[in-house]
């Protein structure tokens, strides 16, 4: 039986392909395991945690924008208390690798988030310090390359999961945090989080969002998110999982020949809950059709 | 993929489209539809059935054009294709008993399945329907067909129309001061009421929680636990 | 007879409408004045110069992204000696306000050119620190507070013109570049120049462009470029012209809430040469159902 | 805005489309064509004029699917709307005495009109045209109309067919290694050769840069001062 062109290991973890439903456009699973077969996804990234739960932001949450959308859910989020005891053994009878998503508004927040989700039987910790939807924290731990890297050890240090901390592309620097993260021991990075953007309701003279600001996501962003993976996959040993935008086969393609050795598809999932069974279909036709041993083999070419 | 079989305006900005092709649904919910082809507009908008004929798998949208989504789906021509996924949402529950049924303005769309299936759920039941407009009817004649009764009210408040002291359940789909309205007036009477709920949407699965709600039973989403409501549950969500 | 309720003074320059032809995408006016009224607009900005002109960039140049484009153009122009002989009296007899983009490979070019503008009958000089698509130089002085500072201080002891400083979004701190250039004596801030970006070409396994990144433009920034302009317009005092994206008389009238007291409209046009002129429609139909005196009114509201 | 009147496949994946409304153009000029409504494709599709006909002001469009932007005006129906700029580009000189036409697959549609003019401007001219195909031909019909001999080269080298020692000027229009070799036929019998060129455009008028190429007489731009050159000029270009 010829091998699985599109296997690939992160962070010690077997993916059937590296095909990932990103963090707060997936749920938990429950949703779309009802309308697609989510069993032959790479892995599923769980909704953003954070420590007691929130309700998230009010007012306007999703908003449209050219190719692209806003949002300011603002981690709504049942608790990792919850995850841990319901939602993580849930998502293993899925089929695909588990990772659950860490946000927090404190560091004693993510240390005992991470402290928790050690009793949860996930595959890898995705430490999110990019959410830009929440006012304490979030984003703000990503920012600069110190205290990227401080969380990042921390949380190391606690937890007996692979953690692949995902990158805000709202840092200054991103590279640098990139390479402190690296240093600071992360298994893996994952980028881009939302874009910091805006949006303006004319006729009532006023931000459509209750934060001003919310996350852009989407393929409006793709070129954008591109240019980031490939700056930070050339700059790190460690993997890279890129996301920002995919759509297609082919945009997936172009991440991973950028230095990514797995994808995120998030906001095309709600135009299109059939798009990442699409990708991976395509994926596959690639290999076959370029002679591919396995698809790896493209990844970081460019 | 379905496909588009008929699309033509029954009033000023609001068409009528017939595709076959979506998966079938039930009243109340709703399908997210989609030009294809495009990533702008990039989101489906949640549309509501108005009628799904399981005969002929034809499934009948009705809707106001209000921007570039609608404006769109206003330009396709029969034997284009659009992408319906749904149908989505939990529908309307069908009450035994009498039935009223209250639509303002587009929220009749979803009102007319409504009144099909309570008919054919009891062909015995009286069922009364009050329709709201601005300032145009539309879809009044189709409800003849399923309803004892249809009484029109253009320019004013269709719920001051109805007598919620009735023995009947109340179904409401309009905007949210009807809404309000009809809540305020269920509440008084004790009665028995469902609304239908309106919320941005992005993923229409609830998987975004873009459209949540606080509700006595906690956080629900309009677009899974939705969009119809026990009013009792959503009352500040309207 | 009514006042013009569009009209407006920028750095002292009266013009007849908010809305600007941007850098770049107008050329020096003679090719659209061939298909449309540009008489009508408020502005036009010249393509952006440098001293010696240039050929530009090999390779790939413009490139269609969702709801978006990327350019490497890299500065092709005459040169500042050309403009001055030959196209800034041109682009007086067109009837807008007339602005010349000045680019730059090293400290020296840009005083040489900003000495030549002198001898040029122009309103404004729009210092162009950002474009992305020139090695050395361009971009470069745009990062960080300090050279953006350096360079409008020396910039604005030779210009007898008024210079607004044009914005790179990808600076690191861009609110801290445009204090930093508000301080220098900058009389104006023009954002966003464009965002960096990545294209691949999949089947042929390279970097669309010969500079691997190119400039992203057009819809798909808006949001992004909207929550810049309400930043900095927030952070400084002198007035701001917003860009990004804009394709509509809606559009527009974000950015002038967000705190823009004009507009630059690019890429639009390339997909609809009259964009502008429905823009200045729009903004006159706005005023007359809002009842406003002036649209200045709404600048800032947000 | 143009609208839609005739929009049908003439070969695989390749289509004929009539608008009407389109501003009038000539042999060799190009259309930025786009779908109204949407920001997704953004930007014009250069699409030459294959044919305009001054009497009834319709302008005909033979296009191939290759992406996104093609593949959506396929979907196009009669009737609908599709935004249309032009008409852009200098066009082909009509210089006097004989001409052969030189069309390789798709560069074929632009030579229609050209032996349209040519023949109007001097009925008794010789006019030979050659055209090559990959696989199957198109518009070859049409060409009888005009021209004194069309000659057919389906999976070879259509530039082998020519005789460029003929006293006569010559046209080609067609991918980039077609060109390639007319040129040096041409350079080598010392022939006149107008050669249209393509390149990525965004603005389709001369304003963006995004087209411009080395010629012997300084940088140009294909889209304004093109698409058709004499060879000689451009010949690194290509
Ligand atoms: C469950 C449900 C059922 C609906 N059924 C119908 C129906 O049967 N007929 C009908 O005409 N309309 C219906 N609507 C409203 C309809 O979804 C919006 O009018 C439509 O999405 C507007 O899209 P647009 O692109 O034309 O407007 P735009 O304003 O350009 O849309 C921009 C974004 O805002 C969202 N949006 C705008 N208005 C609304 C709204 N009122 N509700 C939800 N999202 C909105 C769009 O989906 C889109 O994502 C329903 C809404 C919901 C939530
Ligand atoms: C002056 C001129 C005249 C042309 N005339 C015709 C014609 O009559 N019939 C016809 O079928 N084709 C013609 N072409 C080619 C046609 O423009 C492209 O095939 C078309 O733009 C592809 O668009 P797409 O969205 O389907 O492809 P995509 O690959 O999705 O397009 C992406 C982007 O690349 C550009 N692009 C892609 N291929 C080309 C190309 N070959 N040339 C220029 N830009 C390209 C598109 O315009 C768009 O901006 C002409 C090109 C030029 C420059
Ligand atoms: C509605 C929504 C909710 C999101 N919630 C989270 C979250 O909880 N945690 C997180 O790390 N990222 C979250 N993201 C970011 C996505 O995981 C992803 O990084 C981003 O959307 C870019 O990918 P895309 O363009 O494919 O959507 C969210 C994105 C969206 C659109
Ligand atoms: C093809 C192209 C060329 C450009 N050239 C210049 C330039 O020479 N100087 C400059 O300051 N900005 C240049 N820009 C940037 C624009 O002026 C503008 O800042 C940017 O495109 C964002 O606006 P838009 O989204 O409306 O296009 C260029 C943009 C494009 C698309
Ligand atoms: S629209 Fe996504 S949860 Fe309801
Ligand atoms: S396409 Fe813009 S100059 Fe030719």
């Amino acid at each position: 039986m010829p091998s699985n062109p599109l296997a690939l290991t992160l962070c010690g973890v077997a993916l059937n392909n590296p095909v990932i439903a990103a963090s707060g456009t997936f749920g938990f699973g429950h949703e779309y395991a009802q309308i697609m077969d989510v069993s032959r996804l790479g892995a599923i990234c769980g909704k953003g945690l954070t420590l007691s739960g929130s309700a998230g932001n009010r007012g306007m949450r999703v908003y449209e924008t050219p190719s692209g959308m806003l949002n300011s859910i603002g981690l709504e989020n049942p608790g990792v208390k919850h995850f841990v005891e319901h939602e993580a053994s849930y998502m293993r009878t899925l089929g695909p690798a588990v990772i659950a998503n860490l946000g927090g508004h404190c560091e004693e927040d993510y240390l005992e988030g991470a402290r928790l989700l050690n009793g949860a039987d996930i595959d890898i910790l995705e430490l999110n310090i990019s959410c830009p939807n929440v006012k304490a924290g979030g984003m703000a731990f990503g920012m600069l390359p110190d205290t990227a890297a401080d969380i990042t050890k921390k949380v190391k240090a606690i937890s007996k999961h692979p953690v692949m901390v995902k990158l805000s592309p709202n840092a200054p620097d991103l590279v640098a945090v990139a390479r402190a993260c690296e240093h600071a021991g992360a298994d893996a990075l994952s980028l881009v989080n939302t874009f910091l953007g805006m949006a303006i309701d004319v006729k009532k003279k006023r931000a459509v969002f209750e934060n001003v600001y919310a996350g852009l996501s989407g393929p409006a962003i793709l070129p954008i998110a591109l240019r980031m993976v490939h700056q930070v996959a050339h700059a790190v040993q460690i993997p890279v999982v890129g996301m920002g935008g995919i759509t297609s086969a082919e945009d997936a393609l172009k991440f991973l020949m950028a230095g990514a050795v797995a994808v995120q598809v998030g906001t095309m999932t709600f135009a299109n809950p059939n798009a990442m069974l699409a990708i991976i279909d395509g994926l596959a036709d690639y290999c076959t059709s370029e002679g591919l041993q396995n698809l790896q083999e493209i990844v970081g070419i460019i | 993929m379905a496909e588009v079989i008929q699309n033509e305006p029954i009033a000023n900005g609001i068409y009528r489209m017939v595709v076959s092709g979506a998966p079938l649904g039930r009243a109340g919910q709703f399908h997210m539809l989609r030009m294809p082809g495009t990533l702008d507009p990039l989101l489906g908008r949640p549309i509501s059935i108005c009628e799904a004929d399981a005969k002929t798998g034809e499934t009948t949208f009705v809707y106001q054009t209000v921007g570039r989504g609608t404006a769109q789906f206003a330009r396709l021509l029969p034997g284009q294709e659009i992408e319906a996924q749904g149908a989505y949402g939990n529908g309307f529950p069908l009450i035994a008993g009498n039935a009223v049924l209250i639509g303002g303005g587009i929220g009749t769309a979803p009102m007319l399945q409504l009144a099909k299936e309570l008919r054919a759920d009891a062909p015995s039941r009286r069922i009364d329907v009050y329709l709201g407009f601005r300032e145009e009817a539309y879809l009044e004649e189709a409800f003849t067909r399923y309803a004892d009764s249809v009484t029109l009210n253009i320019g004013g408040y269709v719920v001051s129309d109805v007598n919620f002291s009735r023995k009947a359940t109340f179904y409401a789909c309009g905007p949210s001061p009807m809404l309000r309205a009809a809540v305020i007036a269920a509440e008084q009477a004790n009665a028995s009421l469902f609304v239908s709920l309106e919320k941005h949407m992005a993923c229409g699965v609830g998987a975004c929680l873009g459209c949540t709600c606080q509700t006595t039973n906690g956080r629900k989403r309009v677009c899974k636990d939705g969009p119809v409501f026990d009013y009792r549950e959503v009352q500040d969500a309207i």
